[in-house]
């Protein structure tokens, strides 16, 4: 009872294009952050299948890893945001363009 | 056709035999003993308050639950106009349903025959009526743990459940436009996330001595040894106060603090879809007893008291003769498992109402105060500590 | 087709279904709860590849810890609907086919790649037998001790900036006003 | 102990300077005041440190250990690391003994001096950088705490910066060291050209190998001069020394670096830096001994400037002035000791005269302070009794200079002059010539020690009042450092009285070098009782000149006005410096490199670059949007390119 492992590497392409497209499209931050959620988990997806595919435990540690650094990041991103909402009160990117050359 | 049908036949006799019937029979256990919960509640409070509690309904009121329930069953059912909808009708059932689904790993009871019903199951088998390939009868096993899936990762599936509840008092706070049940949601997000960090360090000292992270088999360790609650004094104290905050009982009870914010996230609700907040509020009150009896007193193990020549320093002193003792620890052998672990699941449910009888309320930055400057550094402590005596011993 | 890559297809499907809900929903609450799912079923699929240590983390730090300071935060600003204006930025369209269009290349080029079992010490039903907890912790803090350290610190450095960034600063604490 | 034990206790000695100086240098806006209680026990520990492997290698005990791989690049292969062997162990001694003492008498010194803190980091830095520099065992570390010292040098020297004429002493001591720093750093490149290493061990042992070796060095101008490779190395090698050591003619900067203060006249420019350059030359005799063209070059010139400085010495009126001059020339007698191949000797008469001098500059000091900041000889006078302490202490240091029997410089000197004349013809020479140095030098030590402290006061009335001893955290270091002034040429009493133990000790390190056989133990008695009454009779002559007959100098002067004039202006060296160097080229870098070359070329270029960049910028800057998502699209874009190049190029 095995799952092919191209299945699995579709499945984290489009999870990854999802992420990817999201994360150009949208204005809201929060939205742009759950889109790099989503990118990650389809690396995650990716990891964990290759792990299994290749007997080897090295892809779960890596994902373990990308969860720990997933929470960093959400931490920072969301304590930016609170920051920006704070002096701003916007949440959309395109409003917050400071560095335009 | 037959080789299309029959694994999907057999597939469905499996998930029936092994994961609805249990746990159609947990979830509805779980479910009347919450409700009957209530009733023991108000009852032990009222005595502790030197009055009857509840009385009218029924003998000594023990119909009582079943009045409100169809009280609350044919209640209005009301969805205030600025409330957003979905949100507000989905938040009690992601309330309840973690709940619910962390009884999964919970064991209630060593491997048993279920009084010879499993056997006598496995009778059809013979009867020779049912083809052998369509036959589910097999499947049934000679004797089954009572538990519904022992999964090896069964704590962290339990924190894992725990951590979700958040979500529903978090969204029934906010689907309900109000500002208490935004505050009260609020309030209960954040406790529920703190005292889940301080509740997983006390757990790690647990599975450090028992070396699995699965229910059972922290059982079993515990029976080879001795209850956890011995080595681990600190360990189990923090993991009870971080579970009464879990479940924002009293004195941790602040995202329902009716003086302050009316009665927090579920202000708004009424009927049916507010006696689902109850019912999940008693379900995990009923896990955290379950995870405490299992992780420190051994889960359904059957106390035993230690023999007196067997301990070294004290036991000649003893004025008791190791006969009578094993004469004693025979007769609590005796009694079933399931009765131990219930008994001591009761045993805490029984603390939990004391301390909401006896002690007041904290105020919030006491609480966030215990939960992240006293509960996570002891946890911390008890790991390190817990670590060091394992590598010292070897 | 068997058990096994049924369960695969609904948990794929649910994925994709509720990550498009995610990127397309207007009120950031909806994006979390269909992000919720989409967490699930990826917990569920890492069940299906033999890592339900990864699933049962997927569960608590995702959906448990990390999805909820999202909400949380969404609830702490009260953004008012009406500030929140439209969903995507005037180019989208645009943005949206590059995008697309990466992910179909990426997709091409796994198509045409060719991926060699090369056993490892590892095979299926030895991280079954031993759990996969077992195995992630042996080699997590052995041959990925240093780097489990680093990320450690990395965690702790995230801890204090997200404190340093929200905190409040008086004047009397020396910071900037309504920093 | 342990090897690794021991080890780490000897790199104890350099590193407790050093980190007295980070504590002071970084800390000096805290410690201020109270600098000296860090610097002070560091200094202390190391010399007890030092002891410590005195006391292993008199049992025998010598060290020899790479640290640190500091540079590989291709053939260049340098390490960290340290020697310990005899030369090492005195050099070690007289170092953090001589730097300990110094560091305590600055307390009393530069008390309420407002750069306190900085001085005794400058002062824990330079204590570093001669400990790394008598410990390296290669000589590209030797080189590298070589500059640090002079760097030390040049900001304790401008310790006053405020002052012009202290900032300018420490520039042309900085500058004029880097002449002979760029002869010594051409010196090492020959070396590792030649040799491929700079490690000790490796170049002794290479050196012999390339004694035949010459070069052409006028072969880029198609000429012919063959000169022998080691000769080659050898004499650059000296220019370094020369440089450091004050020797004719790069002895330019030494007198004008008393403009620092007098404890860093004391440890810096008499006892420790300037004596690094006949270390170098002791160390790196194996080389020198193999060009005998080279080995004289050394004894002419110390030989030369023994003699030309004690002659500026008679006549000079500044007290600190007087004891520079002094050095120079008694430095002079140690590159003549090394250039006869007496290098123990040479070491033996740097440790005495690191004492004595040391001792009559801080005594010089003492009476500066007494006399709050007055250094002019010709009006003071009359002191003997107003500050006892200082008088006596300059006394022994003084009689210790002058050679007198039984004090150190006595032995080491005299030693010096014994083997000066048992060394061929050209050693007669040096030998008359060290005598007359020996005449004069015994002459101005006591000129001084009559002008200053004897006769009637010629002390300004308002300077009389406040004349008073210095504190005893001043006068303590004097007295140590006299005992040693004294009991520290004992170590070497020569071997006609059955001693030289310090020879003994020293062998190891120089026994390749060829022993001159003493040709006749009466001759050598006689040519010490001739050194002895020569030492009298300076003294005697001073007696005369300036106690008994005070007009007699001035009878003399006036008699050889020319020649008198000659030694007033140091024979005019700074003049002609002026004029041949410093005046030249003011004027091409005037004239040609500023309004040419920088204004016109460089200064064109820098700001065409600016000019330019600016321009692009203004027409670059438009792709930067501020938008986030299109800095997102452009890595989206770059997968996009990247991964289409991949797929073409399957």
């Amino acid at each position: 009872m095995t799952i092919p492992l191209s299945w699995v590497l579709a499945l984290s392409a489009v999870v990854f294009g999802i992420g990817v497209i999201g994360l150009l499209t949208r204005r809201n931050i929060l939205i742009l952050l759950m889109s790099l959620e989503l990118i990650l988990n389809a690396a995650n997806i990716n990891l964990v299948a290759f792990s299994n595919h290749l007997h080897s435990m090295r892809g779960n540690v890596i994902v373990v890893f990308t969860i720990a650094v997933a929470a960093a990041e959400a931490a920072v991103g969301l304590a930016i945001l609170l920051a920006l909402f704070r002096n701003r009160r916007t949440v959309n990117l395109d409003e917050v363009r400071e560095m335009k050359g | 056709m037959t080789d299309l049908i029959q694994p999907i036949f057999q597939t469905a006799a499996w998930v029936v035999i092994y994961a609805f019937v249990p746990s159609f029979i947990v979830m509805n256990a779980v479910l009347i003993a919450g409700a009957f919960l209530t009733y023991v509640e108000r009852k032990v409070i009222g005595h502790i308050q030197q009055r009857p509690g509840p009385n009218r309904v029924g003998p000594l009121g023990l119909l009582q639950p079943l009045a409100d329930g169809i009280k609350l069953l044919t209640k209005e059912d009301i969805i205030p106009a600025q409330a957003d909808r979905f949100v507000f009708v989905i938040a009690p059932f992601l309330s309840l349903v973690p709940v619910i689904m962390a009884y999964a790993v919970i064991p209630w009871g060593e491997p048993t025959t279920l009084m010879g019903v499993l056997p006598w199951l496995r009778v059809f088998d013979g009867w020779g009526y049912i083809p052998a390939a369509w036959n589910p009868f097999p499947l049934v096993p000679e004797k089954a743990t009572l538990v519904i899936s022992n999964l090896n990762i069964g704590v962290l599936y339990i924190l894992g459940m725990s951590g979700l509840s958040a979500y529903g008092i978090i969204l029934a706070g906010w689907g309900s436009n109000s500002k208490y049940a935004l505050l009260g949601g609020l309030r209960s997000a954040a406790q529920v996330i703190s005292y889940e960090i301080a509740m997983g360090l006390a757990i790690v000292g647990t599975l450090m001595l028992a070396g699995s992270l699965s229910l059972v088999d922290i059982v079993r360790a515990q029976e080879s040894s001795f209850w956890y609650v011995l080595a681990q004094p600190l360990g189990f104290l923090i993991f009870f106060i971080s579970g009464i905050a879990e479940t924002n009982r009293a004195p941790f009870d602040l995202p329902e603090a009716e003086s302050e914010i009316v009665a927090g996230f579920h202000t708004e609700y009424s009927g049916m879809r507010f006696a689902f907040f109850f019912m999940a509020e008693y379900g995990a009150m009923v896990i955290i007893s379950a995870m405490a009896s299992i992780l420190y007193l051994g889960g359904w193990l059957p106390l035993q008291l230690p023999i007196p020549s067997a301990l070294p320093a004290i036991g000649s002193t003893l004025a008791v003769t190791d006969g009578a003792v094993r004469a004693v620890n025979g007769a609590l052998m005796a009694v079933p498992p399931i009765v131990w672990m219930l008994s001591k699941i009761g045993f805490f449910l029984f603390v939990y109402i004391w301390l909401r009888a006896t002690f007041p309320r904290l105020r919030y930055d006491q609480l966030m105060h215990l939960g992240w400057k006293v509960m996570l550094p002891l946890g911390l402590a008890n790991i390190f500590v817990t670590g060091l005596v394992i590598l010292v011993k070897g | 087709m068997n058990l096994d890559q049924a369960f695969f297809l609904y948990f794929a499907a649910m994925i994709v279904v509720f990550s498009i809900v995610t990127i397309t929903r207007k009120n950031p609450v909806y994006a979390v709860m269909a992000l919720l799912v989409v967490f699930f079923h990826v917990a569920g699929l890492y069940v299906l590849l033999n890592a339900e240590f990864i699933a049962a983390l997927q569960v608590v730090v995702y959906a448990g810890a990390i999805l909820v300071l999202y909400l949380f935060v969404l609830m702490l600003l009260s953004v008012p609907r009406e500030a929140l204006g439209a969903a995507a930025h005037r180019r989208w369209p645009v943005y949206a086919l590059v995008g697309g269009a990466t992910t179909f290349e990426i997709a091409l080029l796994l198509a045409r790649s060719k991926f060699a079992p090369r056993p490892g010490p590892y095979p299926p039903d030895v991280v079954r037998e031993m759990g996969s907890t077992q195995a992630i912790g042996t080699v997590l803090f052995t041959e990925f001790l240093y780097p489990f350290e680093v990320i450690s610190l990395v965690l702790l450095v995230a801890m204090i900036g997200a404190i340093v960034l929200t905190k409040k600063w008086t004047p009397a604490q020396g910071g900037e006003e309504g920093r | 102990m342990t090897r690794s034990v021991v080890l780490f206790r000897d790199l104890l000695i350099p590193i407790l300077p050093l980190a007295a100086f980070l504590v002071n240098g970084l800390f000096g806006r805290w410690t201020r005041e109270k600098a000296h209680w860090v610097s002070v026990p560091a200094v202390v520990l190391s010399f007890l440190l030092s002891l410590f492997v005195l006391k292993d290698v008199l049992s025998g005990v010598n060290t020899y250990a790479s640290l640190y791989r500091w540079i590989t690049v291709g053939a260049f292969d340098v390490s960290v690391g340290v020697m310990i062997d005899p030369l090492t162990a005195v050099m070690l001694i007289v170092v953090t003994s001589v730097s300990s003492l110094v560091h305590i008498y600055s307390i009393g010194y530069m008390h309420g001096d407002k750069g306190y803190a900085r001085f005794f980091a400058y002062l824990s830095l330079f204590t570093f950088s001669m400990l790394m520099l008598v410990l390296s065992n290669n000589l590209l570390e030797l080189f590298v705490f070589w500059e640090a010292v002079g760097l030390c040098s040049y900001l304790l020297i401008g310790h006053w910066y405020d002052r012009r004429s202290a900032a300018d002493a420490a520039t042309k001591a900085f500058v004029v060291n880097r002449v002979g720093d760029f002869g010594f750093g051409l010196g090492l490149l020959l070396i590792f050209v030649t040799l491929g290493t700079l490690d000790y061990q490796a170049v002794f042992l290479g050196a012999k190998a390339a004694t035949n070796q010459t070069v052409d060095l006028l072969a880029p101008f198609g000429g012919k001069l063959d000169v022998g490779l080691v000769t080659l190395i050898a004499l650059l090698l000296f220019a370094g020394a020369m440089g450091k050591s004050a020797q004719l003619p790069l002895h330019v900067w030494l007198p004008d670096a008393m403009e620092g203060p007098t404890p860093v006249s004391a440890l810096i420019h008499a006892a420790t830096m300037v004596t690094a350059g006949v270390y170098m030359v002791a160390r790196m005799h194996p080389v020198f001994e193999l060009s005998p063209s080279a080995m004289a070059t050394v004894a002419v010139v110390g030989g030369g400037t023994a003699i030309f400085a004690a002659t500026i010495g008679l006549v000079q009126n500044d007290i600190k002035r007087v004891v520079a001059y002094s050095t120079v020339s008694q430095l002079g007698y140690m590159f003549l000791a090394c250039g006869i191949g007496a290098y123990g000797i040479a070491i033996f008469h740097l440790m005495t005269h690191a004492f004595f001098k040391g001792l009559l500059f801080l005594g010089a000091g003492s009476v500066i302070h007494a006399l709050s900041g007055e250094q002019d000889i010709r009006k003071m006078g009359g002191l003997r009794n107003k500050i006892p302490a200082t008088y006596l202490t300059f006394l022994i240091g003084s009689l210790s200079l002058a050679g007198v029997p039984l004090f150190a410089g006595f032995f080491s000197k005299d030693e010096i002059l014994t083997r000066a004349f048992f060394a061929g013809d050209l050693g007669r020479v040096l030998w008359g010539v060290a005598l007359l140095g020996a005449l004069l030098t015994a002459f101005y030590a006591f000129r001084l020690v009559y002008l200053v402290f004897h006769g009637e006061t010629r002390l300004l009335p308002d300077a009389a009042h406040h004349v008073h001893e210095s504190p005893p955290v001043m006068t303590v270091p004097l007295w140590i450092l006299a005992v040693l002034a004294v009991f520290s040429g004992w170590v070497g009493i020569p071997l006609i009285a059955g001693g030289d133990k310090i020879g003994h000790f020293l062998e190891p390190v120089f026994k390749g070098v060829a022993h001159v056989a003493h040709a006749d133990i009466r001759l050598e008695f006689w040519l010490i009782a001739v050194s002895v009454i020569v030492a009298l009779l300076g003294i005697a002559v001073a007696d005369m000149f300036y106690r008994t007959r005070p007009a007699m100098p001035d009878k003399v002067a006036s008699a050889w006005p020319r020649f008198y004039s000659l030694l007033l202006n140091k024979w005019w060296f700074d003049e002609i410096f002026d004029w041949a160097i410093v005046r030249p080229t003011r004027r091409i870098s005037e004239a040609f490199l500023w309004k040419v070359a920088d204004v016109r070329i460089i200064d064109a270029f820098v700001n065409g670059v600016g000019s330019v960049t600016q321009q692009a910028a203004a027409s670059w800057r438009r792709i930067q949007t501020g938008l986030t998502q299109d800095y997102a699209m452009t890595v989206v874009l770059g997968l996009l390119a990247i991964v289409a190049v991949w797929l073409a190029a399957w």
